[in-house]
């Protein structure tokens, strides 16, 4: 579904991608770990268009989506999360799910001086979508909140609910984990799972172990720019580089 | 602001709004000023402001005009025409003033004109652009400046009278620049001499090397510079470092008697400056001198002088303070028959004695044409020494 | 005797937003203690409130003796801790030298001296003295960032993720150096992801979870604890 | 007195309009524009030269104004679609002053420093000037609330919803899968046509145009106004134009009862009256005197308490 | 028209609006905010320099000097009065602020000194002509004010403990703060300074040509773009902008009307952004 080609991305002269040469299958849960600065938020950056690859090629669903912008390749299903949660915090929870909503017509100007019946009709389909995301988020009681009032943890919410509102083919989420409470982790996890199970292929940035171990069917591992190693996640846990290269033992 | 806050607000501009009306005394006439006092102008609108004032003095101190005293009220146009709209509307629509003098800016007069004409309120300035007394103003406007054409014909034959071939010319960007240019042009050749070249310049910048290159760069003997004063003090001194040696002229409302302070007299010396003037020793241009204590009084502060003059002698001669009244009223104390008068005062005392006069003012005979136009006029040439300004002649 | 003690710390950077919901943190006189936890426990947060770039809402934080909750962040360094942030923690449009001197910025006497003395410590900043410091690899610029930490002499370094990005070889150095460090007398507390190695070069270890303290020990002996290992340190 | 009122509301309901054009570019999408009047003399002196030269009626003057300033927006928003504020602000208020240049130097087009005067006011040679300020006061109140309308309805659209999500990060918005740089256009041009609207009107009303008209301080009066009154407010442009109209006008009446000035001071006084005010307002009222409301509702949510807010959005 | 020559005027031209422009970018890169009141403070440098020099008779060096004290204390007084209150309400409304007070303080200046233009008491020189071309003496000694000012604003940001403190502020704030580097002090530094510059460039102006209130207005839109032209924060940047600005508008004249002369600097600001939106020495930013 995915296929990144000998991707390279340099940030003067440094190289945060070298060369990376991986595919991700349709369907499940695919983890990608390695260490900070491994190049994973680079990775996402140059998928989703926000970075533009230095070379290298990326296709999605066989359609070469590097260098389109990031609408673009949004507008093709493979939406994003970011890793420090980055959003509209002038905007209310609930518009900033409105947001994401796709084929709206009315942010087209006729539409929105006339309130279009199309615009309306639309406008009222995507806020019964937008109330069952918070539902199932748990988001529902700030609903009215601004985004910057949030916890981080909700913050992070936020941004999945965002994307799902979308109906992403593919999600790209960057530790939407990171800075949950542990039983809400447990919660998102089990969404995942279901967001999963109805045909979107996810790829989770992780740190937490046995999340990716409970969650992901494949791992990516990446080091120093490049793919590293992928597998499942015991027979990645299981290799020695990796355990050099994350766990931290080196010697 | 909550509803309370904002109505008790309300109440208080209104209150102050209300106030004039309240204070005015039935007594007194209002004449409206609406000059620069910021903005671009504003080194030249306080200076007419001051010569009117001068002259209202006088008059009051003379017992006032129909048996009444005079007050001015001015407003700061800010050199800029919607702000002027807004002066003037206030002028004609709080204050109903007859007259409104002192616009300086040619988009500025043209901005409050119809506001003059569609209210019946004369209207008197110093403006340049000829398109002025063009507008379908009714006889509403009175312009003491001479136009374009007058002052380019009179101009370019004294310049070739004293004997210069080449002639470049440089002007500020204004409505007048570039028909004078044609003007200067065509006399100079019929004389005799030529022009060797022009340039119109953005105003506001702080030096005019390359341009004053460009002007010495066609060998001229003589230089004429149609220019404001912030602008004209950069080009003199520009001139005077590219060691240009020949004549340069310039309106006397540029080179006044304060920018004279602010330069060194060598670089000023020679330099020659016009304005217009009625007679040989005029005597109103004389009184001016003596009422501003300023043997250089300019030309703005002439024609301020002869507006509000004219303005109180057209009260007295009319009767009344209606602005039809002292249009139609002009032009029977400006030209005629009547008695030579060379002030306001000296006119009123004749008029109360119900005798014809004919004012003669500081900037001219001002006699006006059916446009409004000054008809004819004659220039008062000076030149700068040591600072000073000493007379040449009239011309 | 703890240096440095934190009781009850909640802090957050808005109002209903805590991150840190009642910390206790305490280290000793030539001590090295690590924290570690997953992303979003608070590990940064705490280092930051010590630091005072964040204000306590509740608790209490003293430094030999004296409380300094509630001091801004120039305050908290005149008493002598020295904080180095994760990221952006050198000044990247001036030279190594001048980088050196701000560090020592609140010590202007005994600056030449000091400077000679870290870039001794660290010779690859004497080698890179007059360079612009963005130009320093990744490696280099956490020593230069340590290196001005020392530059005050504090009597407490607060390392955030000192390590982040580096190649193993570089954090092994710097891990190296940190010994020195606490050899040499300081106290130092280090917030690490790269939990095991921090944890082997550190004597005490906290375990955050969710902005409250988890688990706290010595380091050998939680490294060995098997539950441990599994849950957090991906073992 | 009446007429001098009548004709100041109607400088405030042309400064109001700016103001809500203003609002669409700065308030909604957060574009920093200091060159607005560029816009308005675009409209401006297209309506003049269209009505005047080619004799079209005014109404479509005014529109054709609009469409122009419009266009010109566009094209701006497109020369600068890759800076961020400071520099938008500083290439926004030179390409006004550009626009104003070359008005003062294609006097084919424009009649140069001149100015276009003469220009066609509604009936005006068949009213008084009270009938026709009070007549165009009809006029300019009835285009303001059909603005009015329009923006608040753009406001409390998803048209609305993404300009405010530009406003805050537009990144965001892309991967959201929207053309943020799409969307900067189009706040551009509305706002820009808004403004050029306004200048058709003020053409229109005082008969004469000039390139001095089109000047920075004009554009400064209409920033003010929008900030006193509440960024990202509609009713807050409103306000906010009718206060500095206010201030402007109220100081005249005040300063003469200074004692021992000179009218140049006087005329110094006004201003820093105008300076001092706008100074203490912006200090206690950051957000203005009308903030932004907390949130734009497109139609009401089903269940909520705040379901009637919707009918601010008509 | 001879090229060397309207380069060299350019240069003049330039090296006077770069002092300003220093200013603007140091205030910039600490405050972090566009200050409009740098237009007020050259015409209140201006005259403090006039009322030195023609009033009190001090000869232009030390007039100079006292330009640019007191238009940096006035900076000084008035950021910490009137601006610093706005600055936690963000750039924008501070920028705002920043040009309500350039009215004010301007219209300060006119109720005291009037309209009137007012010269300094400054003997004038004519040319000197090297290699063909006309150099004024006056202006050579402006440029050299504007080298030796540019060369002592970088000595004290290169040399000096509190130069270095504030390029630290400048480059990283909170990394400074945390280095016990009080911020407030170097903000107060920033403002005397940069205003001081805007003063003193104000009163290089007025020698030029002569001044009134709205000496510094202006030359307010040249100052600030030739900081934006190169790039707002960097002080090497401010200095190639002037030069671009002032060399831009001079060669103008060899192609367009000398009424076009802004519209050109406008149009190059343009060009310029376009291809590198952070200006010629700006940072990218992140």
């Amino acid at each position: 579904m995915l296929e990144i080609s000998g991707v390279t991305r340099n940030f003067g002269g440094v190289h945060a991608l070298s060369g990376v040469d991986l595919t991700v299958a349709k369907g499940g849960i695919v983890g990608m770990i390695g260490p900070n600065g491994a190049g994973k938020t680079t990775l996402f950056n140059c998928i989703s268009g926000v970075l533009p690859v230095s070379s290298g090629e990326i296709r999605f669903q066989g359609t070469r989506i590097d260098g389109m912008r990031p609408d673009e390749i949004s507008g093709r299903g493979l939406v994003r999360s970011f890793q420090i949660a980055r959003g509209f915090p002038r905007l209310t929870v609930f518009e900033s799910l409105m947001l994401y909503g796709t084929d709206q017509p009315g942010e087209g100007l006729i539409q929105s001086l006339m309130r279009g019946k199309a615009s309306i009709d639309r406008e009222k389909q995507l806020i019964d979508k937008a109330l069952g995301i918070a539902e199932r988020l748990r988001l529902s009681h700030v609903l009215d909140n601004k985004a910057s009032d949030l916890s981080g943890g909700q913050k992070k919410l936020l941004e999945i609910g965002r994307a799902m509102m979308r109906d992403p083919a593919m999600l790209l989420l960057d530790e939407p984990m990171a800075g949950v409470n542990p039983s809400l982790v447990r919660e998102i996890g089990e969404r995942l799972v279901t967001i999963a199970s109805e045909g979107v292929t996810i790829v989770l940035i992780e740190h937490q172990m046995d999340l990716i171990s409970r969650l992901c069917d494949h791992v990516i591992v990446m080091a120093d720019g490049k793919k590293m190693i992928e597998g499942t996640f015991d027979f990645v846990a299981g290799n020695k580089d990796v355990q050099n290269a994350y766990m931290g033992s080196r010697k | 602001m909550n509803r309370r806050e904002f109505l008790s607000a309300s109440a208080i501009v209104a209150g102050s709004l209300c106030a004039p009306g309240i204070l005015r005394a039935e007594t007194v006439i209002k004449l409206g000023v609406l000059t620069p006092l910021t903005g671009a102008g504003a080194s030249d609108g306080p200076r007419m402001v001051k010569a009117m004032q001068a002259v209202v003095e006088e008059v009051n101190k003379a017992g006032g005009v129909i048996g009444r005293s005079i007050e001015l009220v001015v407003e700061d146009d800010q050199t800029n025409p919607e702000a002027a709209v807004r002066a003037a509307q206030k002028l004609v629509g709080v204050d109903r003033v007859p007259v409104i003098m002192g616009t300086w800016a040619s988009a500025v007069t043209s901005a409050v004109a119809p506001v003059c004409w569609e209210s019946k309120t004369c209207l008197m300035t110093v403006s340049g652009a000829d398109s002025i007394t063009q507008l379908p103003h009714q006889g509403y406007i009175f312009r003491t400046q001479p136009n374009t054409a007058l002052q380019a014909t009179k101009h370019a034959e004294y310049i070739a009278s004293v004997g210069a071939k080449k002639v470049f010319y440089v002007a500020v960007q204004t409505p007048f620049a570039a028909t004078m240019r044609e003007q200067i042009a065509s006399v100079l050749t019929a004389k005799g001499s030529s022009l060797v070249g022009g340039l119109i310049y953005e105003s506001n910048k702080t030096s005019y090397r390359s341009e004053i290159d460009s002007a010495i760069a066609a060998k001229p003997d003589f230089i004429y510079l149609n220019s404001y004063s912030p602008d004209l003090t950069v080009l003199l001194k520009d001139l005077y470092r590219a060691g240009y040696s020949g004549g340069r002229i310039t309106q006397s409302y540029a080179y006044t008697s304060k920018v004279a302070e602010g330069i060194q007299a060598d670089v000023t010396d020679g330099l020659i400056t016009v304005q217009p003037s009625s007679d040989v020793g005029s005597e109103a241009y004389s009184l001016v001198q003596k009422r501003l204590s300023n043997p250089a009084a300019d030309s703005y502060e002439a024609q301020a002088t002869d507006w509000i003059s004219l303005a109180l002698l057209a009260v007295q001669k009319s009767g009344k303070v209606v602005g039809t009244d002292i249009r139609d009223a002009v032009r029977l104390i400006s030209q005629g028959g009547g008695t030579k008068v060379y002030s306001a005062a000296e006119g009123l005392k004749l008029l109360q004695q119900g005798k014809d006069v004919n004012y003669d003012g500081a900037s001219g005979n001002c006699d006006f044409n059916e446009k409004g136009d000054i008809m004819d006029c004659r220039f008062r040439y000076s030149a700068a020494k040591g600072g000073k300004i000493e007379l040449i002649k009239i011309v | 005797m703890s240096v440095l003690a934190v009781e009850n710390v909640i802090a957050g950077y808005s109002v209903g937003d805590q991150i840190l919901k009642g910390v206790n943190f305490h280290v000793g006189a030539r001590e090295i203690v690590c924290v570690v936890g997953p992303n979003g426990a608070g590990k940064s947060t705490l280092l930051k409130t010590i630091a005072g770039l964040l204000r306590p809402s509740e608790g209490s934080i003293v430094y030999d003796g004296a409380p300094i909750n509630g001091m801004k962040p120039h305050d908290v360094s005149r008493h002598g801790i020295a904080f180095v942030p994760q990221e952006h923690n050198v000044f990247g449009n001036m030279t190594v030298y001048e980088n050196l001197e701000m560090g020592g910025y609140i010590a202007p006497k005994h600056f030449r001296a000091r400077a000679d003395e870290v870039m001794k410590h660290f010779p690859i900043l004497l080698k890179k003295k007059t360079q612009l410091a963005r130009t320093l690899s990744g490696g280099q610029r956490q020593l230069l960032a340590v290196g001005m930490a020392l530059m005050v002499d504090p009597g407490l370094i607060l390392l955030d993720e000192p390590t982040a990005g580096l190649s193993p070889a570089a954090a092994d150095e710097l891990f190296a150096e940190i010994r020195k460090l606490r050899d040499a007398g300081k106290a130092i507390a280090l917030v690490e992801q790269n939990a095991r190695e921090a944890m082997a070069i550190s004597d005490r270890t906290y375990i955050l979870v969710d902005g409250k303290n988890s688990i706290e020990g010595p380091s050998p002996e939680l490294l060995a604890n098997e539950d441990i290992n599994r849950m957090f340190l991906g073992g | 007195m009446e007429i001098y009122i009548i004709s100041m509301c109607v400088v405030a309901g042309i400064y109001a309009v700016m103001a809500l054009g203003l609002n669409v570019m700065w308030g909604m999408a957060g574009l920093v524009n200091l060159g607005l009047v560029g816009s308005a003399a675009a409209g401006a002196y297209t309506s003049a030269i269209l009505t005047k030269t080619f004799a079209i009626p005014i109404p479509l003057g005014i529109m054709a104004g609009a469409i122009v300033a419009a266009a010109v927006g566009a094209v701006l928003s497109l020369v600068t679609r890759r800076l961020k504020e400071h520099y938008l602000a500083i290439v926004t208020l030179g390409f006004a002053e550009t626009i104003r240049i070359v008005a003062s130097n294609e006097i084919w087009l424009t009649n140069g420093t001149d100015g276009i005067s003469g220009i066609a006011g509604p009936f005006r040679a068949d009213l008084t000037p009270f009938q026709y300020n009070l007549v165009y006061l009809g006029i300019v109140l009835l285009v303001l609330l059909g603005l009015y309308v329009c923006c608040q309805r753009i406001s409390y659209s998803p048209l609305g919803r993404v300009l405010r999500a530009v406003r805050d990060d537009d990144m965001v918005v892309s991967v959201a899968g929207k053309n943020a740089q799409s969307f900067k256009l189009k706040a551009f041009s509305i706002g820009s046509g808004i403004i050029g609207l306004a200048g058709g009107l003020y053409a229109h009303y005082t008969s004469f145009i000039s390139p001095d008209l089109f000047v920075p301080l004009l554009t400064l009066y209409v920033k003010l106004s929008l900030l006193v009154g509440g960024v990202g407010n509609n009713r807050g442009a409103v306000v906010g134009a009718a206060l500095i109209i206010l201030i402007l006008e109220g100081s005249r009446f005040v300063v003469p009862f200074i004692p021992y000035i000179s009218p140049a001071q006087g005329a110094a006084i006004r201003e820093l009256f105008l300076s001092a005010t706008l100074l203490i307002v912006l200090r206690f009222r950051v957000t203005g005197l009308i903030p932004e409301p907390h949130d734009h509702p497109v139609i009401p949510r089903p269940g909520t308490a705040t379901a009637g807010t919707s009918i601010k959005a008509f | 028209m001879n090229v060397l020559q309207l380069i060299a005027n350019g240069i003049m031209a330039g090296s006077i609006l770069a002092i300003p422009a220093i200013g603007l970018t140091a205030m910039y890169s600490v405050l972090r905010f566009p200050n409009f009141a740098i237009a007020s403070h050259a015409t209140v440098g201006a005259f403090a320099g006039w009322v030195a020099n023609s009033v009190y008779g001090f000869s232009v060096l030390p007039s100079l000097a006292i330009a640019l004290l007191i238009s940096g204390l006035v900076g000084l007084l008035t950021d910490e009065l009137i601006l610093k209150p706005f600055r936690s309400a963000g750039v924008i409304t501070t920028a705002i602020g920043s040009l309500a007070l350039t009215i004010g303080l301007e219209n300060v200046v006119r109720l005291f000194f009037g309209n009137d233009l007012r010269g300094y008491d400054l003997p004038l020189a004519r040319d000197i002509i090297v290699g063909g071309i006309h150099l004024g003496p006056q202006q050579l000694n402006n440029l050299a004010v504007s080298i030796v000012v540019m060369a002592l604003v970088f000595g004290f940001l290169f040399f000096t403990r509190m130069g270095k403190a504030m390029r630290a502020v400048a480059d990283n704030p909170r990394l400074a703060d945390i280095k016990g580097i009080d911020s407030r002090i170097v903000a107060r530094i920033a403002s005397f300074m940069g205003m001081g510059l805007a003063g003193l460039g104000g009163m290089l102006i007025g020698l030029d040509s002569s001044i009134d209130p709205l000496t510094g207005f202006r030359s307010m839109l040249p100052i600030f773009a030739a900081a934006v032209v190169g790039g707002l924060g960097s002080i090497p940047g401010a200095v190639a902008g002037a030069l671009v600005i002032g060399i831009a508008e001079e060669l103008s004249l060899l192609a367009l009307p000398a009424s076009y002369k802004s519209a050109v600097a406008f149009i190059a600001i343009m060009l310029i952004l376009t291809l590198r939106p952070q200006g010629l020495f700006g940072r990218e930013a992140n």
